[in-house]
Protein backbone atom coordinates (compact mmCIF):
# COMPACT_ATOMS: atom_id res chain seq x y z
CA UNK A 1 0.00 0.00 0.00
CA UNK A 2 1.77 3.22 -1.19
CA UNK A 3 1.78 6.07 1.43
CA UNK A 4 0.91 9.60 0.15
CA UNK A 5 2.42 12.93 1.46
CA UNK A 6 0.19 15.42 1.58
CA UNK A 7 1.48 19.58 2.42
CA UNK A 8 -1.36 21.12 4.22
CA UNK A 9 -1.45 24.48 4.71
CA UNK A 10 -3.70 26.43 6.58
CA UNK A 11 -4.50 30.56 6.00
CA UNK A 12 -5.94 33.60 7.64
CA UNK A 13 -8.01 32.44 11.23
CA UNK A 14 -7.12 28.57 10.14
CA UNK A 15 -3.44 29.20 11.31
CA UNK A 16 -4.22 31.69 14.17
CA UNK A 17 -6.69 28.46 16.01
CA UNK A 18 -4.20 26.21 15.39
CA UNK A 19 -0.63 28.62 15.46
CA UNK A 20 0.70 27.25 12.70
CA UNK A 21 0.56 27.77 9.00
CA UNK A 22 1.82 24.65 7.38
CA UNK A 23 1.73 20.60 8.31
CA UNK A 24 2.11 17.30 6.08
CA UNK A 25 0.37 14.31 6.58
CA UNK A 26 0.78 11.09 5.33
CA UNK A 27 -2.47 8.70 4.23
CA UNK A 28 -2.77 5.69 2.97
CA UNK A 29 -3.78 5.40 -1.21
CA UNK A 30 -6.22 5.75 -2.83
CA UNK A 31 -7.71 9.34 -0.75
CA UNK A 32 -9.43 12.37 -1.00
CA UNK A 33 -9.26 15.79 0.30
CA UNK A 34 -12.01 14.84 3.25
CA UNK A 35 -9.20 12.29 4.28
CA UNK A 36 -7.28 14.63 4.80
CA UNK A 37 -8.77 17.27 6.79
CA UNK A 38 -10.03 14.18 9.17
CA UNK A 39 -6.41 13.56 9.55
CA UNK A 40 -5.76 16.69 10.61
CA UNK A 41 -8.72 17.77 12.99
CA UNK A 42 -7.54 14.38 14.54
CA UNK A 43 -3.91 14.36 14.94
CA UNK A 44 -3.12 18.59 14.91
CA UNK A 45 -3.63 20.19 18.69
CA UNK A 46 -7.00 21.93 18.73
CA UNK A 47 -7.50 20.11 15.20
CA UNK A 48 -11.11 20.15 16.41
CA UNK A 49 -11.51 24.03 15.25
CA UNK A 50 -11.26 23.12 12.06
CA UNK A 51 -14.46 22.66 10.23
CA UNK A 52 -15.05 19.14 8.84
CA UNK A 53 -15.86 20.72 5.51
CA UNK A 54 -13.50 23.50 5.32
CA UNK A 55 -13.15 25.56 2.00
CA UNK A 56 -10.34 23.29 0.43
CA UNK A 57 -8.13 23.77 -2.81
CA UNK A 58 -5.42 21.33 -4.18
CA UNK A 59 -2.56 23.01 -5.83
CA UNK A 60 -3.72 25.99 -6.33
CA UNK A 61 -7.22 25.34 -7.48
CA UNK A 62 -10.69 25.11 -5.65
CA UNK A 63 -12.07 21.49 -4.99
CA UNK A 64 -14.61 19.86 -3.61
CA UNK A 65 -14.11 17.55 -0.54
CA UNK A 66 -14.12 14.23 -3.03
CA UNK A 67 -11.53 15.42 -4.76
CA UNK A 68 -8.28 12.78 -4.78
CA UNK A 69 -5.10 13.32 -3.40
CA UNK A 70 -1.89 12.05 -5.04
CA UNK A 71 2.00 12.22 -3.13
CA UNK A 72 2.89 16.09 -3.33
CA UNK A 73 -0.29 17.78 -3.79
CA UNK A 74 -0.90 20.70 -2.18
CA UNK A 75 -3.99 20.73 0.14
CA UNK A 76 -4.68 24.30 1.62
CA UNK A 77 -7.73 25.06 3.83
CA UNK A 78 -9.61 28.24 3.76
CA UNK A 79 -11.44 30.36 6.04
CA UNK A 80 -15.07 31.59 4.65
CA UNK A 81 -12.88 34.27 1.99
CA UNK A 82 -13.18 37.81 2.11
CA UNK A 83 -11.97 39.37 -0.89
CA UNK A 84 -13.00 42.49 -2.95
CA UNK B 1 1.74 42.36 -14.15
CA UNK B 2 0.53 41.53 -10.48
CA UNK B 3 -2.46 41.49 -9.28
CA UNK B 4 -1.49 41.05 -5.47
CA UNK B 5 -0.56 44.47 -4.25
CA UNK B 6 0.58 46.13 -1.60
CA UNK B 7 0.53 49.63 -2.49
CA UNK B 8 -2.60 51.93 -3.01
CA UNK B 9 -4.39 51.20 -6.08
CA UNK B 10 -3.81 53.44 -8.83
CA UNK B 11 -7.03 52.95 -11.26
CA UNK B 12 -5.99 55.91 -13.49
CA UNK B 13 -3.00 53.47 -14.35
CA UNK B 14 -5.40 50.53 -14.69
CA UNK B 15 -7.43 52.58 -16.99
CA UNK B 16 -4.49 53.64 -19.11
CA UNK B 17 -3.41 49.85 -19.57
CA UNK B 18 -6.63 48.54 -21.06
CA UNK B 19 -7.61 51.78 -23.01
CA UNK B 20 -7.11 52.06 -26.64
CA UNK B 21 -8.63 53.98 -29.86
CA UNK B 22 -10.60 50.65 -30.53
CA UNK B 23 -12.64 50.65 -27.39
CA UNK B 24 -15.74 52.61 -26.82
CA UNK B 25 -16.08 51.97 -23.39
CA UNK B 26 -14.55 51.90 -19.78
CA UNK B 27 -16.50 49.79 -17.33
CA UNK B 28 -14.25 50.17 -13.41
CA UNK B 29 -15.26 49.10 -10.41
CA UNK B 30 -13.54 50.03 -6.78
CA UNK B 31 -14.33 47.96 -3.28
CA UNK B 32 -13.38 50.30 -0.89
CA UNK B 33 -13.19 50.35 2.99
CA UNK B 34 -16.19 51.52 4.72
CA UNK B 35 -17.49 52.28 8.02
CA UNK B 36 -20.78 52.62 7.78
CA UNK B 37 -23.70 52.88 10.24
CA UNK B 38 -24.09 49.51 10.29
CA UNK B 39 -20.71 48.89 11.33
CA UNK B 40 -18.71 49.37 14.75
CA UNK B 41 -16.32 51.90 14.45
CA UNK B 42 -13.01 50.32 12.33
CA UNK B 43 -9.69 52.09 12.00
CA UNK B 44 -8.35 50.03 9.13
CA UNK B 45 -8.23 46.51 7.61
CA UNK B 46 -5.40 44.09 7.38
CA UNK B 47 -6.10 41.85 3.99
CA UNK B 48 -4.05 38.90 3.81
CA UNK B 49 -4.16 36.08 0.81
CA UNK B 50 -2.47 33.32 -0.75
CA UNK B 51 -1.00 35.35 -2.94
CA UNK B 52 0.12 32.44 -5.72
CA UNK B 53 -3.22 31.43 -5.86
CA UNK B 54 -4.63 34.84 -6.11
CA UNK B 55 -2.46 35.78 -8.81
CA UNK B 56 -3.69 32.20 -10.61
CA UNK B 57 -7.10 33.05 -9.89
CA UNK B 58 -7.32 36.73 -11.02
CA UNK B 59 -5.84 35.55 -14.34
CA UNK B 60 -7.91 32.51 -14.81
CA UNK B 61 -10.81 35.36 -14.06
CA UNK B 62 -10.02 37.54 -16.72
CA UNK B 63 -9.13 34.67 -19.27
CA UNK B 64 -12.70 33.88 -18.23
CA UNK B 65 -13.63 36.89 -19.16
CA UNK B 66 -11.76 37.61 -22.59
CA UNK B 67 -13.39 34.10 -23.61
CA UNK B 68 -16.76 35.06 -23.05
CA UNK B 69 -16.32 38.81 -24.20
CA UNK B 70 -13.65 38.32 -26.85
CA UNK B 71 -13.21 41.79 -27.42
CA UNK B 72 -12.87 43.03 -23.64
CA UNK B 73 -9.72 44.22 -22.15
CA UNK B 74 -8.77 43.84 -18.97
CA UNK B 75 -7.18 45.24 -15.61
CA UNK B 76 -7.52 44.29 -11.52
CA UNK B 77 -5.89 44.86 -8.80
CA UNK B 78 -6.58 42.93 -5.07
CA UNK B 79 -4.56 45.20 -1.95
CA UNK B 80 -3.06 42.60 0.39
CA UNK B 81 -1.61 44.64 3.94
CA UNK B 82 -2.90 47.53 5.69
CA UNK B 83 -5.93 49.17 4.08
CA UNK B 84 -7.02 52.41 5.25
CA UNK B 85 -10.83 53.92 5.45
CA UNK B 86 -11.99 55.16 2.19
CA UNK B 87 -8.93 53.35 0.11
CA UNK B 88 -9.48 51.26 -2.89
CA UNK B 89 -9.06 46.90 -1.55
CA UNK B 90 -9.77 45.96 -5.15
CA UNK B 91 -10.51 47.09 -8.82
CA UNK B 92 -11.21 46.00 -11.76
CA UNK B 93 -10.94 47.31 -14.85
CA UNK B 94 -12.83 46.49 -18.24
CA UNK B 95 -11.87 48.16 -21.88
CA UNK B 96 -14.71 47.01 -24.93
CA UNK B 97 -15.73 48.50 -28.49
CA UNK B 98 -19.58 48.45 -26.51
CA UNK B 99 -20.83 49.60 -23.06
CA UNK B 100 -22.55 46.09 -22.87
CA UNK B 101 -19.65 43.91 -23.08
CA UNK B 102 -17.45 46.34 -20.80
CA UNK B 103 -20.41 46.55 -18.08
CA UNK B 104 -20.81 42.37 -18.10
CA UNK B 105 -17.54 41.67 -17.81
CA UNK B 106 -16.36 44.34 -15.04
CA UNK B 107 -19.32 42.85 -12.93
CA UNK B 108 -18.63 39.15 -14.16
CA UNK B 109 -15.15 39.74 -12.54
CA UNK B 110 -15.76 41.43 -9.12
CA UNK B 111 -18.44 38.73 -8.42
CA UNK B 112 -15.82 35.60 -10.07
CA UNK B 113 -13.12 37.81 -7.58
CA UNK B 114 -15.83 38.17 -4.57
CA UNK B 115 -16.28 34.37 -4.66
CA UNK B 116 -13.27 32.82 -5.58
CA UNK B 117 -9.78 35.28 -4.26
CA UNK B 118 -8.16 33.63 -1.39
CA UNK B 119 -8.41 36.36 0.36
CA UNK B 120 -9.37 37.51 4.01
CA UNK B 121 -9.79 40.11 6.07
CA UNK B 122 -8.94 41.39 9.99
CA UNK B 123 -10.98 44.55 10.73
CA UNK B 124 -8.63 46.51 13.58
CA UNK B 125 -11.52 48.21 15.53
CA UNK B 126 -10.86 52.20 16.97
CA UNK B 127 -9.97 50.44 20.31
CA UNK B 128 -7.28 48.15 19.21
CA UNK B 129 -9.52 44.98 19.10
CA UNK B 130 -9.53 42.86 16.21
CA UNK B 131 -12.19 41.04 14.03
CA UNK B 132 -12.38 38.44 11.01
CA UNK B 133 -15.21 39.47 9.04
CA UNK B 134 -15.99 37.19 6.12
CA UNK B 135 -18.22 38.23 2.94
CA UNK B 136 -21.58 37.55 4.26
CA UNK B 137 -20.76 40.31 7.00
CA UNK B 138 -20.12 38.01 9.81
CA UNK B 139 -17.38 39.01 12.23
CA UNK B 140 -15.46 36.03 14.24
CA UNK B 141 -12.99 37.62 16.98
CA UNK B 142 -9.51 37.18 16.27
CA UNK B 143 -8.01 34.04 17.96
CA UNK B 144 -10.75 32.01 18.68
CA UNK B 145 -14.30 32.00 19.01
CA UNK B 146 -17.18 29.73 17.34
CA UNK B 147 -16.45 27.04 14.69
CA UNK B 148 -17.07 27.83 11.10
CA UNK B 149 -20.22 26.75 9.62
CA UNK B 150 -19.84 22.96 8.58
CA UNK C 1 -22.58 71.06 -10.81
CA UNK C 2 -23.52 70.97 -14.15
CA UNK C 3 -23.58 68.05 -16.12
CA UNK C 4 -22.62 69.73 -19.31
CA UNK C 5 -18.85 70.20 -20.06
CA UNK C 6 -16.79 71.47 -22.87
CA UNK C 7 -13.58 70.07 -20.39
CA UNK C 8 -11.65 67.11 -20.63
CA UNK C 9 -13.58 64.39 -18.27
CA UNK C 10 -12.13 64.51 -14.90
CA UNK C 11 -13.05 60.68 -13.82
CA UNK C 12 -11.03 61.24 -10.58
CA UNK C 13 -12.60 64.55 -9.80
CA UNK C 14 -16.10 62.49 -10.13
CA UNK C 15 -14.84 60.12 -7.85
CA UNK C 16 -14.22 62.23 -5.25
CA UNK C 17 -17.09 63.99 -5.34
CA UNK C 18 -19.10 60.71 -4.24
CA UNK C 19 -16.55 58.61 -2.49
CA UNK C 20 -17.55 58.54 1.29
CA UNK C 21 -16.66 56.00 4.15
CA UNK C 22 -19.86 55.12 3.87
CA UNK C 23 -19.64 53.83 0.43
CA UNK C 24 -18.22 50.35 0.31
CA UNK C 25 -17.91 50.16 -4.06
CA UNK C 26 -17.55 52.37 -6.50
CA UNK C 27 -18.58 51.89 -10.14
CA UNK C 28 -17.82 53.58 -13.37
CA UNK C 29 -18.52 54.06 -16.78
CA UNK C 30 -17.06 56.08 -19.10
CA UNK C 31 -17.62 56.04 -22.88
CA UNK C 32 -14.73 57.03 -25.44
CA UNK C 33 -14.63 58.34 -28.85
CA UNK C 34 -12.92 55.22 -30.57
CA UNK C 35 -12.29 54.42 -34.35
CA UNK C 36 -12.31 50.87 -33.98
CA UNK C 37 -12.04 48.32 -37.48
CA UNK C 38 -15.65 48.48 -38.43
CA UNK C 39 -15.37 52.53 -38.34
CA UNK C 40 -13.66 54.91 -41.18
CA UNK C 41 -10.92 56.94 -39.98
CA UNK C 42 -12.31 59.45 -37.67
CA UNK C 43 -9.91 62.97 -36.71
CA UNK C 44 -12.34 63.81 -34.32
CA UNK C 45 -16.32 63.95 -33.29
CA UNK C 46 -18.27 67.14 -32.31
CA UNK C 47 -21.02 66.68 -29.73
CA UNK C 48 -23.96 69.00 -30.18
CA UNK C 49 -26.61 69.47 -27.38
CA UNK C 50 -29.62 71.06 -25.89
CA UNK C 51 -27.99 71.94 -22.95
CA UNK C 52 -30.61 73.40 -20.63
CA UNK C 53 -32.41 69.75 -21.48
CA UNK C 54 -29.48 68.00 -20.74
CA UNK C 55 -28.74 69.16 -17.54
CA UNK C 56 -32.77 68.72 -16.73
CA UNK C 57 -32.81 65.17 -18.18
CA UNK C 58 -29.19 64.06 -16.17
CA UNK C 59 -30.14 65.67 -13.04
CA UNK C 60 -33.98 63.49 -13.47
CA UNK C 61 -31.97 60.46 -14.42
CA UNK C 62 -29.61 60.71 -11.29
CA UNK C 63 -32.21 61.91 -9.43
CA UNK C 64 -34.55 58.24 -10.61
CA UNK C 65 -31.40 56.34 -10.17
CA UNK C 66 -31.20 57.55 -6.66
CA UNK C 67 -35.05 56.84 -5.47
CA UNK C 68 -34.41 53.49 -6.40
CA UNK C 69 -31.07 52.84 -4.98
CA UNK C 70 -31.35 55.13 -2.43
CA UNK C 71 -27.96 54.72 -0.55
CA UNK C 72 -26.53 55.36 -4.11
CA UNK C 73 -24.44 58.94 -4.32
CA UNK C 74 -23.54 60.16 -8.41
CA UNK C 75 -22.08 62.18 -10.38
CA UNK C 76 -21.89 62.63 -14.25
CA UNK C 77 -20.69 64.52 -17.09
CA UNK C 78 -21.26 64.48 -20.99
CA UNK C 79 -18.87 66.69 -22.63
CA UNK C 80 -20.02 68.88 -25.29
CA UNK C 81 -17.58 70.37 -28.64
CA UNK C 82 -14.53 68.33 -29.96
CA UNK C 83 -13.77 65.11 -28.56
CA UNK C 84 -10.64 63.17 -29.52
CA UNK C 85 -10.46 59.42 -30.41
CA UNK C 86 -9.37 58.11 -26.99
CA UNK C 87 -10.86 60.58 -25.11
CA UNK C 88 -13.66 60.55 -22.77
CA UNK C 89 -17.41 62.00 -24.57
CA UNK C 90 -19.27 60.34 -21.09
CA UNK C 91 -18.74 59.53 -17.37
CA UNK C 92 -21.28 58.15 -15.09
CA UNK C 93 -19.80 57.54 -11.35
CA UNK C 94 -21.64 55.64 -8.59
CA UNK C 95 -21.05 54.94 -5.13
CA UNK C 96 -23.28 52.94 -3.05
CA UNK C 97 -22.34 50.77 0.41
CA UNK C 98 -22.60 47.55 -1.46
CA UNK C 99 -21.18 46.68 -4.92
CA UNK C 100 -24.85 45.77 -6.54
CA UNK C 101 -26.42 49.01 -5.86
CA UNK C 102 -23.53 50.58 -7.72
CA UNK C 103 -23.17 48.35 -10.71
CA UNK C 104 -26.70 48.30 -10.98
CA UNK C 105 -27.32 51.87 -10.40
CA UNK C 106 -24.12 52.96 -13.13
CA UNK C 107 -25.79 50.61 -15.18
CA UNK C 108 -29.12 52.28 -15.20
CA UNK C 109 -27.81 55.90 -15.42
CA UNK C 110 -25.62 55.07 -18.28
CA UNK C 111 -28.35 53.26 -20.46
CA UNK C 112 -30.71 55.96 -19.59
CA UNK C 113 -28.45 58.69 -20.65
CA UNK C 114 -28.42 57.11 -24.12
CA UNK C 115 -31.55 56.82 -24.23
CA UNK C 116 -32.28 60.45 -23.12
CA UNK C 117 -29.67 62.95 -23.32
CA UNK C 118 -30.51 65.40 -26.72
CA UNK C 119 -27.18 64.82 -27.92
CA UNK C 120 -25.45 64.38 -31.39
CA UNK C 121 -22.74 64.02 -32.57
CA UNK C 122 -20.81 64.49 -36.35
CA UNK C 123 -17.94 62.75 -36.98
CA UNK C 124 -15.34 64.42 -39.07
CA UNK C 125 -13.23 62.01 -40.48
CA UNK C 126 -9.53 62.30 -41.70
CA UNK C 127 -10.04 63.94 -44.69
CA UNK C 128 -12.41 67.10 -43.14
CA UNK C 129 -15.94 65.12 -44.26
CA UNK C 130 -18.50 65.05 -41.85
CA UNK C 131 -21.02 63.12 -41.12
CA UNK C 132 -23.62 62.72 -38.33
CA UNK C 133 -23.95 59.48 -36.24
CA UNK C 134 -26.66 58.42 -34.17
CA UNK C 135 -26.68 55.89 -31.86
CA UNK C 136 -27.97 52.77 -33.94
CA UNK C 137 -24.17 53.39 -35.74
CA UNK C 138 -26.13 54.99 -38.71
CA UNK C 139 -24.15 57.75 -40.82
CA UNK C 140 -25.70 60.05 -42.64
CA UNK C 141 -23.84 62.95 -44.35
CA UNK C 142 -24.13 65.99 -42.98
CA UNK C 143 -25.75 69.02 -44.62
CA UNK C 144 -28.25 66.41 -46.68
CA UNK C 145 -28.95 62.81 -47.46
CA UNK C 146 -32.22 61.21 -46.54
CA UNK C 147 -34.31 61.78 -44.45
CA UNK C 148 -34.87 59.87 -41.55
CA UNK C 149 -37.50 56.73 -41.10
CA UNK C 150 -41.09 58.16 -40.10
CA UNK D 1 -61.25 80.79 -31.37
CA UNK D 2 -57.82 81.20 -29.16
CA UNK D 3 -54.16 81.02 -31.44
CA UNK D 4 -51.82 78.85 -29.68
CA UNK D 5 -47.91 80.57 -30.52
CA UNK D 6 -45.49 77.08 -30.55
CA UNK D 7 -41.96 78.41 -30.37
CA UNK D 8 -40.38 75.95 -32.51
CA UNK D 9 -36.82 74.65 -32.00
CA UNK D 10 -34.66 72.52 -34.52
CA UNK D 11 -31.59 70.94 -33.41
CA UNK D 12 -28.64 69.44 -35.20
CA UNK D 13 -28.93 67.89 -38.64
CA UNK D 14 -32.29 69.49 -38.67
CA UNK D 15 -31.07 73.14 -37.61
CA UNK D 16 -28.95 72.04 -41.06
CA UNK D 17 -30.83 70.86 -43.03
CA UNK D 18 -33.59 73.84 -42.79
CA UNK D 19 -30.76 76.43 -42.42
CA UNK D 20 -32.37 77.76 -39.23
CA UNK D 21 -32.65 76.71 -35.87
CA UNK D 22 -36.15 78.20 -34.48
CA UNK D 23 -39.30 79.30 -35.88
CA UNK D 24 -42.19 80.39 -34.10
CA UNK D 25 -45.48 78.76 -35.75
CA UNK D 26 -49.33 79.65 -34.73
CA UNK D 27 -51.89 77.01 -34.83
CA UNK D 28 -55.69 77.17 -33.95
CA UNK D 29 -56.83 75.43 -30.49
CA UNK D 30 -56.82 72.49 -29.63
CA UNK D 31 -53.65 71.68 -30.91
CA UNK D 32 -51.17 68.83 -30.54
CA UNK D 33 -47.67 67.74 -31.14
CA UNK D 34 -48.23 66.06 -34.69
CA UNK D 35 -50.04 69.43 -35.73
CA UNK D 36 -47.10 72.00 -34.98
CA UNK D 37 -45.05 69.54 -36.86
CA UNK D 38 -47.74 69.36 -39.77
CA UNK D 39 -47.04 72.48 -39.88
CA UNK D 40 -43.48 73.01 -39.94
CA UNK D 41 -43.18 70.33 -43.18
CA UNK D 42 -45.88 72.57 -44.78
CA UNK D 43 -44.83 75.98 -44.55
CA UNK D 44 -40.66 76.06 -44.16
CA UNK D 45 -38.78 76.15 -46.98
CA UNK D 46 -37.24 72.38 -47.19
CA UNK D 47 -39.62 71.14 -44.25
CA UNK D 48 -40.14 68.34 -46.21
CA UNK D 49 -37.27 67.06 -45.16
CA UNK D 50 -38.39 66.70 -41.42
CA UNK D 51 -39.73 63.47 -40.83
CA UNK D 52 -43.63 63.05 -39.87
CA UNK D 53 -42.60 61.98 -36.91
CA UNK D 54 -39.56 63.18 -35.61
CA UNK D 55 -38.73 62.92 -31.69
CA UNK D 56 -39.76 66.00 -30.00
CA UNK D 57 -39.92 67.72 -26.34
CA UNK D 58 -41.52 70.13 -25.07
CA UNK D 59 -41.03 72.64 -22.62
CA UNK D 60 -37.51 70.05 -21.94
CA UNK D 61 -39.08 66.86 -22.00
CA UNK D 62 -39.86 64.28 -24.24
CA UNK D 63 -43.29 63.61 -25.34
CA UNK D 64 -45.30 61.71 -27.70
CA UNK D 65 -46.59 63.11 -30.89
CA UNK D 66 -50.28 63.45 -29.32
CA UNK D 67 -49.41 65.70 -26.53
CA UNK D 68 -51.18 69.07 -26.36
CA UNK D 69 -50.03 72.32 -26.38
CA UNK D 70 -50.80 75.29 -25.07
CA UNK D 71 -49.91 78.97 -26.37
CA UNK D 72 -46.05 79.70 -25.25
CA UNK D 73 -44.72 76.00 -25.34
CA UNK D 74 -41.18 75.62 -26.40
CA UNK D 75 -41.71 72.50 -29.15
CA UNK D 76 -38.24 70.74 -29.95
CA UNK D 77 -37.27 68.42 -32.97
CA UNK D 78 -34.86 65.78 -32.65
CA UNK D 79 -33.01 63.94 -35.14
CA UNK D 80 -32.02 60.16 -33.61
CA UNK D 81 -30.55 60.63 -30.35
CA UNK D 82 -26.36 60.42 -30.20
CA UNK D 83 -24.71 61.26 -26.93
CA UNK D 84 -22.77 59.08 -24.40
Amino acid sequence: MSILRIRCRLFARYAELLGRDEVTVELPAPAVVSDAVRRLRDVLPEGRLLPERPLVAVNQRHVLPGEPLADGDELALFPPLAGG
Amino acid sequence: MPYCTTSVIDLAALIDAVAGPECGGIATFVGTVRCGEDDGPVRHIEYSGYEEMIEAEFAGIAAEARARWPRTRTAARHRIGIVLLGEASIAVVVAAPHRAEALDACRFMIEEAKRRLPVWKKEVLQGGEAVWRDNTGRRVPSGGGPRDPD
